[in-house]
């Protein structure tokens, strides 16, 4: 690793009134990759995702430390919407807001203030192309983003994301509601973007982690088992566990 | 790294606009509160004067079976098992009709039913109970003459008033109870290659079954508050009823017809204020017991 | 296999002949009240107003009265429980102080609306000195609507889908803009029908009001778009009878000959007023519900 | 955008309001007096109002009811001007009958009516205090056709149930039945129920209902006037001892000719003028002067 890391995960646990779901991890994201997060489901992966931008506030209890630019976001003087709003998150399912394409894109813009409509114009054609979207959607930006097709709203809801011009984008099974030729297109997205973003994936498809990571992290039972570049992950794991959940043997 | 700590510490608009938000609903609901536990407060304060004052005895107004508060006889017996009688047999009157317009609305009809629907039950809502009485009075009690015998006043033609008013609002709410059952476990269920009737009656009902609870709760108190439609068909007399068809008193049209008639602060006055009190007290105990028995089962 | 079929033709058959049943009575009654009120309703009879001994009185102060209370009263109930309910499903954490809260309001429902009215004229008519008036009586029927309102209101925010509330905190929106901004216009529908049953409830309520708005009507001048002066219509501190309370009053005490002809006929006037009354809610909610999400 | 011009629309408003409520507050000194009490008295009281308007443009009479056990209440705690009542405020327990003067303002018939298909039309004393004592249960013993008596009773504590027993019970008590509190609902009960009895207050009866007579005496206003019909009370309006001038001023036009001559009479009670005996709170009867 050249760069220092994004965000630092430092022996972080998590749990849901008293029941652990995530214990001692400690994990350095690198800035400007892709990171995979892969585990079978309840090994924890989705809660520590979560945590990166405190989307478990007053969910779950989080202890350790998370840190960002040296800063640790869960210390209590943190605002936590100034995180959120450096630290972008992405659904399992497309969430497009009642609204048009336009509107959707810029929501985050709005409601920070901007009324310059020449730059909102400029974010909104910025996104979009960033997001893969904007050749299908440029003359249709006034249309509602409901009539979209679910990779479609998809790939609207990570140019809202970016638009706001974030540092990290978490995205929680992005793909796991679409179709394989809309998941190509995101992940298509996904590689372009990482030149300027450092993206953190979860995902349920191993295929997918090996596709587009160039990190992956495997989780187990709230553990993280192992933390690789994702060739040498795949190829050649250093814990059993590893190897035998990548070749689908469990136990 | 100082210019990062900056950047992420400290209020924004976002934060400030939070605190307003928490602010603000915090001071709604302590405004309810504060109105509800008034209330509340105001009810035992007025409710308990009849015993604090020794006029009469609690055990006396809750087994006694004669009402004369002109003449120092304060059994509320009679009401209490009046109004409790009067509501179950309107609660299990409406609770077969609301669930079954319910079910027709929202898993066997066609979507467009509901627009007609809808409108139709806000309207019953809507009508002042006085017109329900009267409705009562000239269709109900000559039914109930006819059906019973004697003069068509009494429990059966209240129940059945009651159950005219309880049936729009528990109908409306046993709609929404089941509006809430998300389609996947029908669909689910329909896959599986249950028939309709299996899904309504072993997926649709048990997940939308604390709705519906509340929906009956919220009927059977409307109906256990009513009072000038009852007070109209009942029969209006303080005695204990011995069939569906003798004439009693809830204890809400014993309240509405004595309140304006009695002078304030005086036996026959605070007795009235006791009916109150035990209603408020029954109809906690009676939501209090559905809620146990829907944890119990959900 | 062909037990379970007849099983479910038997339960269709049977559920929808009983919604038929329900759906014949509450036809029928509506049909009764309307086929035995019209006939009195004339325009006279809408604009005129009421006489004390005599026949051929009007109900246009008691129409109007009920529109401004029900108007009023839906002003101070509806955010109030809005905000409750706000807080109640996204806010509050399940424990023993949110439980007791909701079911002393729930109590609160079954309370006979003559005790809310006494409450009602105690408090605010004589300890807070607003005399007999609308604002009195918009109180009073705020408490009578409280339960059902808030209940209704939180029910339809808790259906408006988690999902849609994680995207917009995940954009760094303060949960209190994704509540009223996205959650809000998607509950709006259910909010509304819960405030379209109160409104009927306000409607038809008549023994809350005895003690609270009153049951008498000053000489009021709709000229005067005044708010603060005595007798302006606009006024929310001049006593009001309702339709309904006319209608309970011309009942009981009425003394003019065709009392039976006024009560049926204002029936049938209050039906058809709230009739319009829900689709003109239900239109403007739909106008709402895209102004709020813009 | 938006919010600037909701900005202005709001300045606008609460201008426009300040304005009106400067207004309001430049126009004359309003006097209120509010009237709470007996619901039978209510639309008599009520119809005075718009001709005291005329008089007194600046005192705003409101007419409420309530029942009279509220009227006598309130206006003895002081929170209203007048309470009205159809009983004396000695007869009520819990009233401090000597803090309150007492305005008799119509005089009204009681009387006994049952369902028009019944045939009856005559009772005697006996027979009526039989009825309501549940000694006699069929119409056939008071020589009326083979029908069961539904007995109507008036609300317990009300004025009417109250004279109704002093002049026709005397002293015995009477069956558990039916209790109604208005004579609206008493007549649509009565109109709707084979062999049903009640009372109501003259005023009210039409020909939904039958009137009794009573010993063969016919309840006509100028039988009451003379006692020979017996069952009449007063209906009365109590101020306390030192009421406002307002309050005083009104209770003096209700007693006025111009109330007591038309509108009492299009209400079809009595002139309180036009009666020749006087009846205390006791029930003594005197014999006045003058009279019609």
């Amino acid at each position: 690793m050249t760069q220092s890391p994004a965000i630092t995960v430092n022996q972080v646990a998590v749990a849901y009134d008293s029941k652990p779901v995530v214990s001692d991890v400690s994990l350095a994201f690198p800035a400007k990759q892709i990171t995979a997060l892969i585990g079978a489901s309840g090994s924890g992966k989705s809660t520590l995702l979560r945590c990166l931008n405190r989307m478990n506030d007053g969910v779950a209890t989080v202890s350790g430390e998370i840190t960002f630019h040296g800063v640790n976001i869960n210390a209590p003087q943190v605002n936590v919407y100034r995180v959120r709003q450096q630290i972008g998150m992405v659904f399992q399912q497309p969430t497009p807001f009642p609204l048009s394409i336009y509107e959707n894109v810029i929501y985050g813009l709005r409601l920070r203030g901007v009324k310059d409509r020449s730059l909102l114009d400029q974010r909104v054609e910025e996104s979009l192309k960033q997001a893969a979207l904007w050749e299908e959607v440029k003359d249709l930006l006034k249309a509602s983003a409901q009539a979209l097709s679910g990779g479609q709203q998809q790939r609207l809801c990570i140019a809202r994301t970016l638009a706001t011009r974030p540092e990290i984008i978490l995205l929680d099974e992005p793909t796991s509601a679409l179709d394989p030729l809309s998941t190509n297109q995101i992940e298509a997205t996904l590689s372009q973007l990482k030149k300027d973003y450092t993206i953190i994936i979860v995902t349920h498809n191993m295929q997918q982690a090996s596709r587009i990571s160039d990190w992956t992290a495997y989780f187990e039972q709230g553990k993280l088992v192992e933390f690789n570049q994702t060739a040498q992950l795949f190829i050649n794991p250093k814990e059993e566990r590893t190897a035998n959940y990548l070749s689908g043997k469990f136990g | 790294m100082k210019n990062w700590s900056n950047r992420l510490t400290g209020p924004s608009p976002e934060s400030r606009c939070e605190a307003h938000g928490r602010w603000i609903t915090r001071l709604a609901l302590v405004v309810i509160a504060a109105l509800v536990l008034s209330i509340i407060g105001f009810l035992l304060c007025r409710g308990s004067r009849l015993f604090l004052t020794g006029e009469g005895t609690l055990s006396a107004f809750l087994l006694g079976t004669n009402w004369d508060p002109g003449h120092q006889a304060f059994g509320a017996a009679p009401m209490i098992v009046t109004s409790l009688f009067v509501t179950l047999l309107a609660g299990l009157l409406a609770l077969p009709l609301a669930l079954a317009v319910a079910l027709a609305t929202t898993e066997i009809l066609p979507r467009g039913a509901k627009r007609f629907l809808q409108p139709g039950i806000e309207l019953l809502v809507g009508i002042p109970s006085v017109v329900y009485g009267l409705v009562g009075l000239t269709i109900l009690v000559p039914l109930t003459r006819k059906l019973l015998g004697g003069t068509g006043f009494g429990l059966l033609t209240g129940a059945g008033v009651l159950f005219l008013m309880v049936m729009p609002t528990m109908t409306s709410m046993a709609i929404d109870a089941l509006e809430a059952v998300p389609n996947q476990l029908r669909r689910a269920s329909a896959g599986l290659g249950a028939t309709r009737w299996q899904t309504i009656h072993r997926v649709v009902l048990p997940t939308a079954r604390g709705g519906i609870l509340t929906a009956l709760i919220f009927g059977m108190a409307r109906a256990f508050g009513e009072a000038l439609a009852v007070q109209m068909v009942i029969g209006n007399a303080a005695v204990m009823p011995h069939g569906l068809g003798s004439s009693a008193a809830t204890l809400t049209s014993v309240l509405t017809t004595g309140m304006g008639n009695t002078i304030m602060n005086t036996p026959e006055n605070d007795a009235l204020w006791s009916l109150a009190l035990v209603l408020l007290l029954m109809s906690f105990l009676f939501n209090l017991a559905t809620r146990l028995v829907s944890r119990k089962k959900g | 296999m062909k037990k379970i079929e007849l099983q479910n033709r038997l339960a269709t058959i049977l559920i929808l002949s009983l919604a038929a049943l329900a759906a014949l009575i509450a036809g029928g009654l509506v049909g009764y009240l309307l086929a035995s009120g019209l006939p009195h309703v004339s325009w006279q009879f809408l604009t005129g107003s009421t006489k004390s001994f005599a026949s051929g009185g009007g109900i246009f102060d008691q129409l109007f009265n009920s529109f401004y209370l029900v108007v009023l009263t839906l002003l101070v109930a509806v955010p109030l429980a809005l905000l409750a309910a706000i807080y109640l499903s996204e806010y509050a954490k399940q424990g023993p102080v949110t439980t007791g809260l909701r079911l002393a309001i729930e109590v609160l429902s079954s309370l006979p609306s003559i005790v809310i009215g006494l409450f009602g004229y105690l408090i605010f008519v004589l300890q807070w000195r607003l005399d007999f008036s609308l604002l009195a009586g918009a109180m009073a029927l705020t408490i009578l609507n409280l339960p059902l309102l808030t209940r209704a209101c939180e029910d339809a925010l808790r259906q408006v889908p988690q999902l849609q509330r994680q995207a917009g905190l995940g954009l760094g929106m303060p949960k209190w803009r994704v509540t009223t901004k996205l959650v809000l216009p998607a509950a709006l529908p259910g909010i509304i029908t819960g405030a379209v049953l109160s409104a009927g409830r306000i409607f038809g309520e008549a023994a809350a009001l005895i003690y609270t708005a009153g049951q008498s009507t000053i000489a009021v001048d709709y000229a005067n778009w005044n708010p603060f002066a005595p007798t302006s219509f606009l006024n929310p501190l001049r006593p009001a009878e309702t339709l309904a309370v006319h209608i309970w009053k011309v009942n009981t005490e009425g003394l003019v000959p065709d009392a039976a002809a006024v009560s049926s006929g204002a029936a049938a006037v209050l039906i058809i007023t709230i009739l319009i009354f829900n689709l003109a809610a239900r239109g403007l909610g739909k106008l709402l519900a895209r102004w709020l999400s813009r | 955008m938006r919010n600037k011009f909701f900005l202005v629309l709001g300045v606008a408003l609460v201008a426009l309001l300040g304005l009106g409520a400067w207004q309001a507050h430049g126009t004359t000194k309003v006097t209120k007096v509010t009237n709470v009490g007996s619901t039978a008295l209510q639309p008599l009281v009520e119809a005075a109002v718009p001709g005291f308007l005329k008089h007194h443009p600046s005192i705003h009479v409101t007419v409420q009811g309530g029942g009279s056990g509220t009227g006598l209440s309130q206006v003895a705690a002081g929170a209203v001007d007048l309470g009205s009542a159809d009983v004396f405020a000695e007869q009520k327990a819990g009233i401090d009958a000597s803090k309150l003067t007492d305005h008799i303002v119509a005089v009204s018939g009681i009387v006994p009516v049952v369902n028009p298909k019944l045939g009856v039309t005559n009772l005697t004393s006996k027979q009526l205090r039989q009825i309501f004592t549940g000694e006699v249960t069929n119409w056939k013993q008071v020589g009326g056709p083979d029908e069961a008596i539904t007995v109507i009773n008036r609300a317990s504590g009300s004025g009417t149930r109250l004279a109704f027993e002093q002049l026709v019970l005397k002293g015995q008590s009477p069956i558990k039945a039916q209790e109604q509190d208005s004579n609206g609902t008493v007549k649509q009960i009565v109109a709707n129920t084979p062999g049903a009895i009640s009372y109501i207050a003259l005023p009210y009866l039409d020909k939904t209902v039958a009137a009794l007579k009573l010993n063969g005496v016919a309840a006509t206003k100028a039988n009451i006037t003379t006692n020979r019909w017996p069952l009449w009370s007063y209906e009365h309006v109590y101020t306390r001892k030192q009421a406002s001038p307002a309050a005083r001023a009104f209770v003096a036009y209700l007693q006025s000719p111009a109330v007591q001559r038309h509108l009492v009479e299009a209400a079809h009670y009595v002139s309180v003028d036009s009666m020749t005996v006087r009846r205390d709170a006791n029930n003594q009867l005197t014999r006045v002067k003058g009279g019609e």
